[in-house]
């Protein structure tokens, strides 16, 4: 088996989340390379759409924001940056959305807001931006981070996107998130909202996952990650990022 | 520039310098920081580099936002530093996600008292934030979070090229500016370059910005360095990479400021300062639209 | 567009036939006729001429509009007798007015179960339609109008051209055309040309209607007449001026039917029977738009 | 003094009722003609919006309809149709608005929808198209219409656009018709909302005006309507209607 870095494992699981013929709303890095892989392997129909309202992109060369010339240049239709998340995320014509966060729970609940306090934060972190509309929004959410203690707390300081809340009261969308892509694990949602262990990534050992995560995992019996292909190599190194920007 | 935001921006005002990623006004926030405002409202989706540089300079008094970061790269150090720590003062933040933002500018646009938002349920944001609104469904059982509109008091926005009416033609990622326009009370427009009016004229559907809406057109080559313009210049990626460095400490972002702001007269200097070896990397080959017909029904404007 | 028809199209459907007094969906009009439906929800702002005949034909159980006229001319003969005399059938309507039907499409397009609308107040309309619903400001003490989305089964739109994945430039007139894609189940989409995917590639801002909306892409030139397609045929508003005759009598309409509807094949045959004269009056002289130049940033598309 | 149509006074006097840098939403016909006369005199600054959404339209040859592709071609910039309502009319953009109507009351009041009861109508009319909108949001509205009995009937069947309407209990805006110019009169609403006759047509008689109109009239020294001056007939008849289909 080939060499490969944790990058190229996580690109690599991130594309087996997407199907043919899914719509995606794409962020930069892992999830670009994601479906760069998906669309050359599995899923030649995928869409990928923008947060900067372009719709249908196709690129050469990795866009460093979501906002790029390229990614406008390379698309088959650009729109607003209010209809890119009322015709595509609200209007629910979005399959697959990836976020990351500062800190993400069990329940899928991710910060990417304050570290702290609100109103006087430890950390001021970026913010939602789109990403509580595509947690809102999205069919599935599927979340890359790294596997730190710090990144997956038992509770988030805020809720910035939100995860399986239910609330009883208001039968409105919630967030759908479905996996957790992090460099030693796969974790997906179960029906009861909760995120397991579905598999290990090779060489990583479960008292690893374990130290690394806020909440009690029930690691029995779980599966080794898929490696990646020789052909899934090929393409990251070859076509998608050649400069290894996000993978080396 | 100089006159059009002396004539238009008073001190206390709600400005919205607009643009996703793309087009984003910095000759003109460079030009506000020169003037020395010090009580401004600055109102963006991406407060970006620029509303960074006019935290750092002291401009600003309160930021109303949805994503505060350097895309791809890191951290607005000058908003964290001033939100983290006061410095060089105290601002207050209205936040919200983006398409909240969108959507109050949409609703500003279009005369409307609200718009609703598919967004915030189970979000710990409007327990901060209350004017994000919870209201019923006339027609089900549900309820949705709605916004008020923003009618920032002036709009700075850029287009690729416009008449000396502002009607200005505008392409690639359109983002929020239009909106931004149609939203304000005054708006200043910045273009890469003033054309005659029949080229205009010949595309209206490419149009975005009426000039019925414009106060002031400014042409300013490059005003939107280091983001970009497309088919003019590339995104400056080194320029928005070097940030992280010069922005780490205040201290040193004063120095940056007294150097690429404060000493340098106007954006013809800036450009000169940069060089012209640098502007060249940053140009795009050349790609144009297929024409579409427009066909030639009337002699009043498309062929005078 | 006989296959696109028979396989999106239901009995019972609500269809909208979309476009602003521009490239309104006439052959795919005349195509549902002879292919004999009956129970039909037509829904158009302007019911125009295409509505009138699907009327007449028996097509329709129900019409929502806002405005039911022939422009400049007259009446809609078979509208009026449907409404005012149950001819040929007993007709149901759904009345707004154009803001509040192109709301109701947005609001689709948009996944919003409502959307404000600043009319209505003072207007006898509301007591008519109790989808009209008014609501508190939750950021005053007024009250407004609100109206929920409208989501046809099938839509029916054209564009000046698009590639064969349906993405497609549209220019001159927009009206409803993209919302109307946008708030649809079904698309079916007709344009005056098909073209090499790298026309469209070059200039994705005039791309209105994304291909991965639409269901069937039909090349049908000339199938917006006697409505029109900016740059590539002029209205023939003789054949407008022409209905308020035709129409007159519920018979002689029938005779229109049979002469240029259920005789003739296809809209290839309708467009013979027309004549290349007619045809070639209406065409307007060429004049293009100015190039925009978008650059070369992207090998994938746009110097494939 | 040239002979003159009363078409062509109705247009020169719709022409003054626009003033310089004004914007307006222009119908067919009348409208379009006071349009094009007023901005080759007093007011070249004024902005012409059409309901299809060309702004700032200028065109050689008279349309037919609202939605010809010369006022395409014609215009500045092209907005969706619910965009030129929302843009333009409820923000507030809109200065002047003119409508017409089969029945129009004193309060200004029009009815464009039915003659007779709503659901068993006698005439079904087009209904309100943007009509309702223009007379809720454009600062000034003006009525074109000819002068007859039916036309200015005491009452309307149905108000499809709101006169002006005082709703006591709910501050939200109402409509705001400004002046109703007719074949034979002018008349202007005054603070109550009621419309007086401001001046009769050259060679009517006041009772002629008073047996047209369906509420009783104060004629007592009303003025006489300003013919239409040389240079206003010139452009009408050269440059605006050639072909004299609409004011023949």
């Amino acid at each position: 088996m080939t060499e490969y870095t944790k990058s190229e494992l996580m690109v690599a699981s991130a594309a087996r989340e997407i199907h043919d013929d899914d719509a995606v709303f794409v962020g930069i890095g892992v999830p670009t390379l994601a479906c760069g892989l998906a669309k050359q392997l599995h899923a030649p129909n995928l869409t990928m759409i923008y947060e900067s309202g372009t719709i249908d992109t196709t690129f050469d060369e990795l866009p460093l924001s979501i906002g790029d010339p390229e990614l406008a240049g390379g698309s088959r239709s650009i729109v607003s940056l209010y209809d890119v998340f009322c015709k595509y995320l609200q209007a629910g014509r979005i399959d697959v959305g990836f976020l990351g966060g500062a800190q993400i729970d069990r329940y899928g609940n991710i910060n990417s807001t304050v570290i702290g306090d609100y109103d006087d934060p430890t950390v001021r972190l970026p913010g939602s931006g789109g990403a509580c509309e595509i947690a809102s929004n999205a069919n599935r959410t599927v979340i890359i981070t790294p596997h730190e203690p710090r990144r997956l707390p038992e509770s988030v300081d805020f809720a910035t996107s939100p995860g399986h809340v239910t609330t009883d009261d208001e039968p409105t969308r919630s967030g759908s998130p479905e996996a957790i892509i992090t460099d030693k694990a796969i974790m997906r949602f179960d029906e009861s909202g909760d995120a397991n262990v579905e598999s290990i990534h090779p060489g990583v050992r479960p008292d690893e996952v374990q130290q690394a995560t806020g909440w009690e995992l029930s690691l029995d019996g779980v599966d080794e990650t898929a490696e990646p292909k020789e052909k899934e190599l090929d393409i990251i190194r070859n076509r998608l990022d050649p400069n290894r920007r996000y993978t080396g | 520039m100089r006159t059009a935001i002396s004539k238009t921006i008073h001190d206390g005002d709600c400005l919205y310098l607009s643009g996703f990623t793309h087009l984003i006004p910095f000759a003109a926030g460079h030009e506000i920081i020169r003037q020395g405002f010090e009580d401004l409202t600055l109102a963006r989706a991406t407060p970006d580099l620029v509303y960074d540089r006019m935290i750092a300079a002291g401009c600003v008094k309160k930021v109303l936002f949805s994503w505060a970061g350097n895309p791809g790269v890191g951290s607005l150090h000058a908003f964290r530093r001033a939100v983290e720590d006061g410095v060089p003062n105290e601002i207050r933040t209205e936040e919200y996600t983006h398409s909240a933002t969108a959507a109050r500018l949409r609703a500003g646009a279009h005369g409307l008292p609200f718009l609703p938002v598919r967004t915030f349920e189970g979000s710990t944001l409007p327990e901060h934030n209350d004017t994000i609104r919870k209201i019923d469904n006339p027609y089900g059982d549900d309820r949705i979070y709605v916004v008020p509109p923003l009618e920032p008091d002036v709009s700075v926005v850029r287009a690729q090229r416009a008449d000396r009416e502002g009607n200005a033609h505008l392409w690639g990622i359109t983002g929020e500016i239009p909106d931004a326009a149609y939203a304000a009370d005054r708006v200043v427009l910045a273009v890469e370059e003033l054309v005659d009016e029949s080229v205009i004229a010949s595309d209206p559907n490419r149009t975005r910005i009426p000039g019925h809406l414009v106060d002031y057109v400014v042409e300013e080559p490059y005003g939107a360095h280091p983001s970009y313009a497309q088919g003019y210049y590339n995104r400056d990626n080194e320029a928005y990479q070097a940030w992280e460095n010069a922005s780490a400490t205040h201290e040193r972002l004063l120095e940056w400021l007294d150097e690429w702001v404060y000493a340098v007269d106007d954006h013809t200097e800036y450009l000169e300062k940069l060089g012209v070896g640098r502007l060249q990397s940053l140009e795009p080959e050349a790609t144009y639209t297929a024409p579409a017909n427009v066909g030639a029904y009337t002699g009043g404007t498309t062929h005078d």
